[in-house]
């Protein structure tokens, strides 16, 4: 009786999943038919998101586009959710399993993007430290492991990434710990969206704003402001308004019938872009557009 | 027997200050007090003496407001009440020794003794003005003959001394009724002496006095007027020159007490226990040494902190012994724990039930069996028959007073739950039997039948050390005495030196007089 | 079954029709079969949390052993190639041995279970976090150990085998619990340990006992939960079980004081939780609401028990004094 | 200060000297006013838990209340444009009613408290998360209060403003505790409530009482909190700081069992927590590793703590004794 459902599942509760959620409720505009909606797991758990995506196809939900908490270790889990209904990964991809296709960005790419912003703002090298939630997390690795491919062959290292478990507390400790520990760094990366705003914060605190090339990612009000400001040199952003609306237009598509959206290596990559201070107001009023959406 | 009057009013001029009437109390299965009437006028001190499980402690309890009556009036200073609350007790001038003891351990003496009243600086602070505090309670200390100081913590004290810390207590609040239950329990005759001094003086001071005690002569002593309790209701109310002990047992157990049996004829047996230089941590450089024979009891006297509990703890195994071997049977015992005690034979009654003792919220079958599982279980599971077939034997020989064994111990009264500590070991064939205080706050009928026991265990070839602050049990019970005196075994008297003033020349480490011993004799 | 059990049972299958009236899916087999999937893995992490809560002791490390036994497990089939049942044994005994510690620490050296098991919940977090450099532990791709996948995520005619599994276990339980001596001396203990040593019970390794239990279940619990998830981040897995575990002991009878609570009790706890969980999902209840949820239905359920509880007990005072009742609440 | 405190403080210092050895830097008056920010932090939030522990009880909704409240502040300054001090009194009262409701539950309802604060835990998280459906609450870009964030986050000669308040707060709360006839009840409740109640104290009113202190302390150190990070993701936001604090209540001599605690030694715990924190990363020890440390660090302090005083008692025992010592371990 009831409509179609088709869900987006994100891994975890975080800000950066408020643009995917106007991107869907643009497609859900565009797509009376369907009912789309965007779930929260409670917490960033594989056993969690598993059982989340168990009562959805348990619930008859005909699609799920999902942000694998691990991607890389779930095949079976995905695929059992794959053979029962159409499955889309997003963000971080699961090539191995039987998904329709991937609609993301690659987090690679856009450590190699934050390598060339470092590269622009230190012409005579540094010394980086990076912030990150969860160390062991793939997306973090991945940028980390970008970034220091991108810094190669440079004079720019990146000599120690802190981790602070999504408290951002400890996440803001870190910066002023890092401080003091290394009076010699002259570049921070925050890899995480709230990192960055942490590091504006604590070297605003200890007068250092300007004096340390802040490199970002994503696109949190502060880390845009200090883009604008100067302080920050630039940031990586990702579009998960993009991901969100086009995956689920593209889904849609699919179960209707029309498979011409799928690409053969089955990967759609929408680029991250690199957002510096002359890009930032236009980025912004975008930003808000789309939330007014 | 005397005549029973409806309500037990005083004859004298004065109004009564409390009285109550009709008052009934119930708990499920049974009625602890029932239709039950009395007056108390000031300076009077009233004694009231019934079985164990009477109902006295119910009747204080309501008095003190800790328990709500079914029915009844409380009548203070004219001004009629169906139930008094706790508060409503205190501001009537009512204080209140609880038979069990209800200090804090984490305070010292003074904070316990004004606590919920404590003296206050002025300022809007509530600051405790601690120099007063100490000032006061060390008077009150004084008043009760304690040989410790205000500050010190309550933890450091042994259970006689935080009795006494409870009676300071009750006569720190300005009072008009003092109500003592059980006071004396394990109290040693110095210090209840002084307890008894300090009731004539309430008395001089027109504050009236309600004791309970099972030492029915030391209620013979002060009491100016006796209520007898049996089954919650009144059973007799004996005027001062009616008051004889006799005459309150008759009333107390509806009947005569059988003659004390005689202390045994027989001739100990070899040596069951032998303690070489035990060193105990509260006396550490005091090595103590010991032997009971089968079939003796042997007694332990000793005034409050002589180190007797601690011996005790040290030979069942629960305290480290800094020194010294224990041998049963000549074979020296590998003593580490409570259980290799229990393994080797070695039982012991603990002075403090509550903790030690029992296990308040398990029925009285489980409690009895819970030292001898194994015997009670079969190829490792529980077998709920043979528990309670063993508990309902030692309910009905040791008659305690219980709607049926499957009744939570806690429920039963004080002096029921020490039998049901006895009852556990008597169940499993002592061989030697360690009993601290046994008839602590236990009725005269029973501790009759106690005695009885010890003595038809020691017939039995038992070992029995019987630890008591009860003079009369001492010198009535034991066939030798040992006393002690601070942690050292001051001397041990037969039982032809056997006197009350032996004991207390003994026990405050004095020589005492010993009668000429035929060279010829045993 | 006791009163409370029933009660528990009623409320269980009370939400549960509610659920179903709403969305009839809620009783498809598949629905009932990933359900009672996930009760058998609670269920036993839950009554190995249950035997220390008897003796008065509390297990907070249970989440953080299920991250590194899982790690460890997953490590030395997958990555050093260690047969799976020498594996199986192995993270048993280590769980074990974690127990044991924990119980020694508490029942000799008389430190409180508060603070061991959250030095436990911290250190093993940690350890579990290092030994993987914060990666994740997981199969690689293809990697397949049959027999070990049908026992521990396998289904018999429809019925998860996990679930098999805690009917075993609770079956086993209930009678160590409820009818053997060493049941009797953890009852015991959680009453009042110093009167259980005076009856000549050796309390420390009786509590020692319950630890091991405890330790034994958990690495079983985290080698099901291993293969339920299959990979492992160290992080963040099994983060707040031990709430879990301990929502369904108290849920389900038990008091944190000690001595008091059966497995009956603990199993329909976990049931409750679960359907819970499950019942978010399937009413589209926003998933912040999740935590809400659980958290209300427990105080609920408490709050309703215990007022149960103390308005028969008024009454059954009241009925006993057969007179107007007198019996009015006490402040204090 | 006890004996307890003095072996706690130096140990704090033991472990800064060793820091401070291998890296000079963590003596730099930034670093060591970094760090006591924090310990303001976490202080203020300690001796909340530390006046609930006493009492016996425990507080575990503490880190969801962190979050909720903090969610709240600053959605009502930087979105709702409430007026700061208003917003500020508010929260305090928040905090207030969600210990007066604790304590109502505890004291009148007699409910456990580890099981009515585990639903705090549980419902605030879910309220805090529902309310920002997910989101992060936090300040736009350049949004000042110039006031509110001296007083919060500034510096007074360098001296962190928030440990400035830790001092006053704690000279207050030392004189509640210590020489206030309020502290002394609070001692005789977390003994034996019963008896307390016997005495004619009002247990109910004092256990009430110190959830309301409880919840207003966490309040103010939710604002605190909420001003130093500036933004607030309610999923994740004061995630066990719970812990955090009943760790330092624990290391600072509190029993769980109540009765027990100074609050010389709840800071003390704090500051050792906090030194342990900052060593890791002055250290440059892998962060995974941090959770490990404290772990460890608290296991040894307490264990040091329990032998020492063990240790002592007997050499003192065997030096009186004046013989050969034939200490043979107890068991049972
Ligand atoms: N809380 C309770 N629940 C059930 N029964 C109780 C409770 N308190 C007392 N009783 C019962 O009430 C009766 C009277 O007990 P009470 O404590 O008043 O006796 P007592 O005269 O003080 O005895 P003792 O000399 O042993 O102290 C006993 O049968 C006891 O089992
Ligand atoms: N003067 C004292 N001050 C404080 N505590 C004392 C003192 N004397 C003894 N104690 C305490 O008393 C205990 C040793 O006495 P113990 O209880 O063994 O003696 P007892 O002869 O059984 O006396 P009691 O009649 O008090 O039970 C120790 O635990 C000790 O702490
Ligand atoms: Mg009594
Ligand atoms: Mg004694």
């Amino acid at each position: 009786a009831d409509k179609p459902t088709l869900a987006f599942v994100v891994n975890g509760a975080s800000d950066f999943w408020k643009a995917a959620e106007a991107g869907v409720k643009k497609a859900q505009a565009e797509l009376p038919d369907y009912s789309l909606e965007l779930k929260y797991p409670e917490q960033s758990s594989v056993a969690i998101q598993q059982r989340l995506m168990d009562d959805l196809v348990t619930a008859g939900v005909k699609g799920i586009m999902v942000s694998a908490v691990d991607p890389k270790t779930s095949t079976d889990g995905l695929n059992k959710i794959a053979s029962q209904t159409a499955l889309f990964t997003t963000d971080s991809d699961a090539p191995q399993t039987n998904r329709v296709a991937y609609i993301g960005s690659s987090n690679v790419d856009a450590g190699k993007q934050a390598a060339e912003i470092a590269k622009k703002a230190m012409p005579n090298g540094g010394k980086c430290i990076g912030f990150v939630g969860l160390l062991g997390a793939d997306n973090a690795k991945e940028r980390i492991q970008g970034m220091k491919d991108g810094l190669a062959g440079t004079k720019i290292e990146l000599v120690d990434v802190r981790g602070d478990d999504i408290d951002q507390t400890r996440a803001k400790k870190n910066v002023e710990d890092a401080l003091v520990a290394s009076p010699d760094v002259t570049c921070m990366v925050g890899f995480y969206s709230y990192n960055t705003p942490r590091i504006y914060e604590a070297l605003r605190d200890a007068g250092k704003l300007g004096q340390i090339t802040v490199v970002g990612f994503d696109d949190d009000p502060i880390t845009l402001g200090g883009v604008k400001e100067g302080t920050v040199a630039a940031t990586v952003v990702q579009q998960p308004f993009e991901w969100a609306y086009r995956g689920m237009k593209l889904m849609a598509a699919y179960l209707g019938g029309d498979k011409s959206g799928i690409p053969d290596n089955k990967l759609i990559i929408i680029p991250t872009v690199i957002i510096g201070k002359d890009d930032v107001d236009k980025y912004a009023a975008n930003l808000k557009a789309m939330a007014g959406n | 027997m005397l005549n029973v009057p409806e309500t037990s009013s005083f004859a004298g001029v004065e109004a009564p200050f409390l009285s109550l009437s009709g008052v009934r109390k119930s708990y499920p299965g049974v009625v602890a007090l029932d239709n039950f009437s009395m007056e108390v006028a000031p300076g009077e001190v009233i004694g009231l003496v019934g079985e164990n499980g009477a109902g006295k402690s119910t009747l204080m309890k309501i008095l003190g407001g800790v328990v709500k009556p079914d029915r009844g009036t409380i009548t203070v200073d004219g001004i009629e009440h169906d139930q008094l609350s706790v508060e409503g007790s205190m501001n009537a001038g009512i204080a209140f020794v609880h038979q069990e003891l209800n200090l804090f351990d984490n305070l010292d003496v003074a904070a316990n003794v004004f606590l919920g009243r404590e003296p206050l600086r002025a300022g809007p602070l509530k600051l405790v003005d601690r120099a007063k505090l100490r000032e006061m309670v060390g008077s009150l200390l004084k008043r009760v003959g304690a040989n410790f100081s205000a500050d010190t913590p309550v933890s450091k004290l042994s259970l006689a001394q935080q009795q006494m810390v409870e009676i300071a207590k009750a006569l720190s609040i300005n009072s008009r009724l003092v109500i003592l239950d059980e006071p004396t329990s394990s109290l040693p005759l110095p210090e209840t002496e002084k307890l008894l001094a300090v009731i004539k003086g309430l008395k001089a001071d027109g504050i009236s006095v309600i004791f309970i005690s099972h030492r029915l002569h030391e209620i013979e002593r002060v009491a100016d007027r006796v209520l007898v309790l049996r089954d919650g209701i009144l059973a007799g109310v004996l005027p001062k020159s009616a008051i004889d002990h006799d005459e309150m047992v008759r009333l107390m157990i509806g009947r005569a007490l059988k003659a004390r049996t005689a202390v045994s004829m027989q001739t100990p047996g070899a040596v069951a226990l032998s303690a070489q230089d035990i060193r105990t941590t509260t006396y550490p450089h005091h090595p103590v040494s010991l032997e009971i024979r089968r079939g003796e009891i042997l007694g332990l006297a000793g005034l409050v902190g002589s180190g007797r509990t601690e011996l005790a703890r040290v030979l069942f195994g629960i305290d480290a012994r800094l020194g010294g071997e224990v041998y049963t049977d000549g074979k020296k015992l590998g003593l580490h724990s409570a259980a290799d005690a229990v393994a080797n034979g070695i039982f012991l009654v603990p002075e403090d039930r509550k903790l030690e003792g029992i296990l308040l919220d398990f029925p009285i079958a489980q409690n009895i069996s819970l030292p001898d599982m194994p015997a009670h279980s079969k190829r490792y599971l529980v077998s709920v028959r043979s528990e309670n077939k063993t508990a309902e034997k030692q309910r009905s020989s040791l008659g305690i007073r219980a709607p049926s064994v499957a009744t939570r111990t806690g429920s039963l009264s004080g002096g029921n739950q020490q039998k049901v500590v006895l009852a556990k070991w008597l169940a499993m064939n002592p061989k030697i039997i360690i009993m601290d205080e046994p008839t602590r706050g236990i009725d005269i009928g029973a501790k009759a039948e106690i005695y009885n026991l010890m003595r038809v265990l020691a017939e039995a070839g038992v070992a029995v050390l019987m630890i008591s602050s009860d003079m009369e049990e001492v010198i009535g019970v034991s066939d030798r005495v040992a006393v002690m005196h601070e942690g050292q075994i001051s001397g041990i008297l037969d039982k032809d030196d056997l006197s009350q003033e032996n004991v207390m020349l003994l026990a405050v480490g004095k020589k005492p007089r010993l009668a000429k011993r035929e060279p010829e004799g045993r | 079954m006791s009163k409370k059990d029933i009660g528990l049972l009623l409320l269980i299958l009370v939400v549960g029709a509610v659920v179903a009236a709403i969305n009839p899916r809620f009783l498809l087999p598949i629905n009932l079969a990933n359900t009672s999937n996930l009760i058998g893995l609670f269920g036993i992490l839950s009554i190995g949390q249950a035997f220390v809560i008897i003796t008065g002791g509390i297990e907070l490390s249970v989440g953080s052993s299920i991250a590194l036994l899982g790690v460890l497990f997953i490590d030395f089939i997958a990555t050093r190639g260690m047969d799976w049942p020498v594996a199986f044994i192995l993270i048993l005994i280590l769980g074990g041995l974690i127990g044991l510690a924990h119980g020694w620490l508490i029942a000799r050296l008389k430190l409180q279970p508060f603070v061991v098991t959250l030095c436990g919940l911290l250190i093993y977090r940690g350890v579990a976090r290092f030994y993987t450099a914060d990666g994740t532990a997981g199969f690689a791709f293809g990697q397949n150990f049959p027999t070990l996948e049908f026992l521990t995520a396998g289904r018999t005619y429809g019925v998860p085998n996990s679930f098999i599994a805690l009917i075993v276990i609770m079956a086993i339980m209930w009678v160590v619990l409820h009818r053997s001596v060493f049941g009797r001396y953890l009852y015991a203990i959680g009453k009042n340990e110093e009167a259980a040593r005076f009856s000549g019970i050796r309390t420390g390794r009786i509590i020692m006992a319950a630890y091991v239990i405890c330790g034994v279940l958990t690495a079983l619990a985290a080698i099901y939960f291993a293969m339920y998830t299959r990979s492992i981040s160290p992080a963040s897995h099994g983060n707040f079980y031990e709430l879990y575990a301990i929502a369904a002991a108290v849920l389900g009878g038990f008091s944190l004081r000690g001595g008091e609570g059966s497995i009956v009790g603990v199993i329909l706890g976990t049931i409750l939780l679960q359907e819970l969980q499950n019942l978010v999902n399937l009413l589209g209840i926003p998933s912040s609401l999740n935590f809400s949820v659980m958290g209300g239905v427990i105080l609920i359920g408490v709050l309703v028990d215990q007022q149960w509880g103390a308005f028969r007990t008024r009454r059954r005072l009241v009925r006993a004094a057969r007179a107007e009742p007198s019996t009015e609440g006490q402040r204090n």
